[in-house]
């Protein structure tokens, strides 16, 4: 029976960019795509995890 | 026999050399794991050695016999077709041989022990393994089960020479004149129009409303087409009752339309579906948790309810399907050399080698109804499309399943030549989150079927070139 | 004849109904222009009429003939194989027939005005339609040029009944014993490669290093190794002098390795490429600027330096093939109705339909490094693909080129079976930015010919299954 496991709830990304999310403990639906198509690039994906890194410091001070 | 021996301390245990265990035992060893797999048949399990590959041998030893008569139609007439059977078997032995020593080199040459024996679980880091003389205990630190399926047997049908199931089916020295093939799912179907091709009568009885469940009525209505055009007879909502085996052949009794019906035949092939191999294990002394129907549970990294202890492939839930077997064990792998690795298929590809293939991936127009997603279908027929035409080889479509609201490609069904190879850009696309634009803007060769998927894309998109 | 008649007014003319034009006309009507075309010749241009079309149908047909023979070494044996050459050109014609009398039907479905005669601009914004009979004045408001190319004639080979060229090597009524092939082009080779498998005797001269040029070697290689299994001598540098037409053939002078060499056979063809049909349309009247080799000078929207005129197809920069032809047609029209879109071809996949398949797209390993990319390569080759194998059919391999820093999939090379079906999958990777994550991480079905991109992209990434 093909169908597919999983929804089409989930925010547009390709599987690598995917699994860089995966890979620094990002929840990929928490980025915010620059496209407008609303596609997430690995781009948002590291600019996110920049952000989360020189915020983590800044509340530390 | 020697029992109460030292135990063998491992790394990493995989229980099962098929398409699941070999490949999470090789990319375990790639990522650094000391690995053991533990096999009691032969290497390449199921898939490779009565599954996947020797079926699809015998499906293009068949085609080919096809095409060795000719195309009167094209003008290429050929006279005295002879098949010898035994060479047949032959080139499929050399075939199989061929990819499951291949496995074996790929083992011992990624540095996995491979140890021959039945595995069975003392408790959650202990297991037994056994052959016929000897038992030997094994430690190990994480485990992955990737011990497959069997065929079912139904009440009344016991397996025999002449009631087979599909490995039975596969090994035949001779072409049937005629054989009853209980259950018209992918692998009956498959085995059914292989035999078929070689001149077989076939009489497939399928005890739902449709051969094929799970794939559209005009998919299967095209396979239906081309089995009767081989003297093919389908009697569906047919219930086998039972066989008599008679001195050269069998007597098949069903019910079909509140009548019973006996069918002669030199064999009856029974595929009914399929049973995980998840009963002989000694699961419950590790501690494995089953779901109703017999198969491990699993989470996202493919972990068992026991945080040491995977399992893959055909023992757990989701379609019993080689490459998905092959996806788990790679993502098991990865789990235990703690990658963030997990299992995110939104688009298991499913092809059956009939006649024509076919071919899905994703939703289909009526799985994203149910599913509540409005979507816009795009529909091509292999008849608009040159390369179709120049092959000799039109029956066939695709559909393109498209979320309405932004084109995303959730789906792709294709029957059709070749729609095994033409499904993989599909899933990529569905995979990666394209849209029909996206499909439909990269230039496909002219004339190639891909270009079928760049149809249907338009079609979806409302301007198509080749059709109105 | 009625000339200086009242011209018609038309909004889009477009002129030549080949790949290029008729697919212009199509998306233009779409967009709601109201389209006229033209064409002196027949509907579908050269690639349906006397190109891609009735060459693959012939290159099937040659396919099935081969099939006819059996397969002695997987048991399948047949006798008396015999090809009824005018019913092969019969069945061929009804191919093309179904697609030009398609094209009708889209054009007219789509309310396109088509008008039979000749176009010769007078300025830019008039042109005069000509038949046998009359000449019309046509004004219009925007026009698509595409009016291909026709083959170059080398002097000392005047084509005639035993010089052909692809048309009439497309058309013969007989399979020829022997054919000289001057051109190891895709063109020539396909077409000797399809005589080939009928059972001509083949020699390929070619005037460089080696046949199919553009392609890796690697790939040449499995070509000429599979030609010359069948019989076929392939000259390279060779240098074709003139022909002498004898009663029933002809005879042949080349110059190799500093020696005259003289061949007998019954037809020669000459395949050594095609000249814009650019030179005979009164461009200049019109002011439209061509390059040095008589092609028409575009922008990104597929306009001349004249702004209401653009061009499109063979007659245009870029590889002479039927898909870029198609979508610059819709780039064309899409700029008339004031659309944004642009030329963007990273990857126009080429194929060549040999005995094994060849298709690339993209970079190929060469041309990365000459543009100065740093690549990893992902190679994998079909003997080790299980499909491959149980088709029978294991000549071959796949390059995927991924950029180093980032896994970015630039280009694809495939050599083997159905190579132009498995392109399309690398031409989306490429057209979309995918990495070889991506298709490593796409499930592709087992068996297929599609796990040998996933394979590839595994081998770039450094951890591939099923090769060491
Ligand atoms: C005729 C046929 C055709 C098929 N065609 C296709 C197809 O075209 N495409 C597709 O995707 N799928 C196909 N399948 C299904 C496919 O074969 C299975 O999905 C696949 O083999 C599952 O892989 P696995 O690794 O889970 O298990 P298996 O391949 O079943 O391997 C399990 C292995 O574990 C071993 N084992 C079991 N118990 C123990 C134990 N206690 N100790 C040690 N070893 C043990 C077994 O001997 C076996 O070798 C086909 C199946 C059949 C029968
Ligand atoms: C044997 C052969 C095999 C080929 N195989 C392939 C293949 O497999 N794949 C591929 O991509 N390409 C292939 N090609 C190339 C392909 O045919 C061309 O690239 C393609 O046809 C170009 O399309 P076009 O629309 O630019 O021009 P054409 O197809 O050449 O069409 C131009 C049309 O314009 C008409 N015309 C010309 N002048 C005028 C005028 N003054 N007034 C009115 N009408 C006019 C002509 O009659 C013609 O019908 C092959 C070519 C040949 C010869």
């Amino acid at each position: 029976k093909p169908i597919p496991i999983g929804a089409y709830k989930r925010i547009l990304a390709t599987p690598y960019t995917r699994k860089i999310a995966r890979d620094h403990d990002i929840d990929i639906e928490q980025v915010t795509p620059t496209d407008p198509s609303g596609r997430v690039t690995e781009e948002d994906v590291y600019r996110f995890i920049h952000a989360k890194d020189n915020l983590t410091p800044q509340k530390q001070e | 026999m020697v029992v109460g021996d030292f135990p063998i301390e491992v790394d990493t245990l995989v229980v099962g050399a098929g398409p699941g265990g070999y490949v999470a035992a090789i990319r375990a060893a790639q990522l650094g794991q000391k690995v053991t797999i533990v096999e009691k048949g032969s290497l390449g399990g199921v898939c490779l050695n009565v599954g996947c590959i020797p079926s699809k041998a015998l499906i293009q030893a068949g085609h080919l016999t096809q095409h060795a008569q000719g195309h009167e139609e094209i003008g290429i007439t050929t006279k005295g077709v002879s098949v010898d059977f035994a060479k047949v078997q032959e080139w499929k032995g050399t075939v199989v041989n061929k990819l499951t020593s291949g496995v074996e080199g790929l083992l011992k040459g990624n540095k996995v022990d491979i140890v021959k024996g039945e595995v069975y679980f003392v408790n959650d880091h202990t297991a037994k393994v056994m052959d016929e003389k000897n038992s030997q205990t094994y430690t190990f630190n994480n485990c992955i089960i990737a011990t497959g399926s069997r065929p079912i047997e139904i009440p009344g049908f016991k397996y025999s020479d002449r009631v087979l199931d599909s490995t039975g089916a596969l090994s035949l020295k001779e072409v049937p004149k005629k054989m009853v093939v209980i259950g018209g799912g992918y692998i009956g179907t498959e085995l059914g129009s292989s035999y078929a091709n070689f001149g077989t009568e076939i009489v497939i009885l399928e005890g739902t409303k449709d051969i094929l469940g799970g794939f559209e009525k005009q998919m299967t209505q095209l396979v239906k087409k081309n089995l009767k055009g081989k003297g093919a007879t389908i009697v569906t909502e047919a219930m086998a009752k039972g066989v008599e085996e008679t001195k050269n052949g069998v007597k098949v009794t069903y019910e079909a339309k509140g009548k019973e019906e006996v069918v002669e035949a030199d064999y009856v092939l029974v595929t009914v579906g399929r049973r995980p191999n998840t009963d002989e294990l000694g699961l419950e002394q590790a501690g494995i948790e089953l779901t109703d129907r017999g198969l491990i549970k699993i989470d996202k990294q493919c972990r068992t309810n026991v945080k040491n202890i995977y399992a893959i492939g055909d023992i757990v839930p989701g379609l019993p399907l080689a490459h998905k077997a092959s996806y788990e064990g790679k993502i098991a792998a990865e789990a235990i050399s703690g990658e963030k690795s997990e299992i995110d298929y939104i688009g298991i590809p499913s092809v059956v080698f009939s006649n024509p293939e076919l071919a899905s991936v994703g939703y289909t127009e009526a799985s994203a109804k149910e599913a509540g997603i409005d979507v816009k279908v795009g529909r091509f027929p292999f008849a608009a499309n040159g390369r179709a035409l120049s092959l000799n080889n039109t029956d066939g479509f695709m559909k393109l399943i498209t979320r309405k609201e932004d084109g995303l490609v959730i789906g792709a069904q294709i029957a059709g030549a070749n729609a095994s190879d033409m499904i993989s850009e599909l899933a990529l696309a569905v995979e990666a989150g394209m849209t029909a634009e996206d499909i439909a803007l990269t230039i496909h060769p002219h004339p190639s079927l891909g270009e079928i998927a760049m149809e249907a894309a338009e079609v979806a998109l409302g301007k198509p070139i080749h059709v109105m």
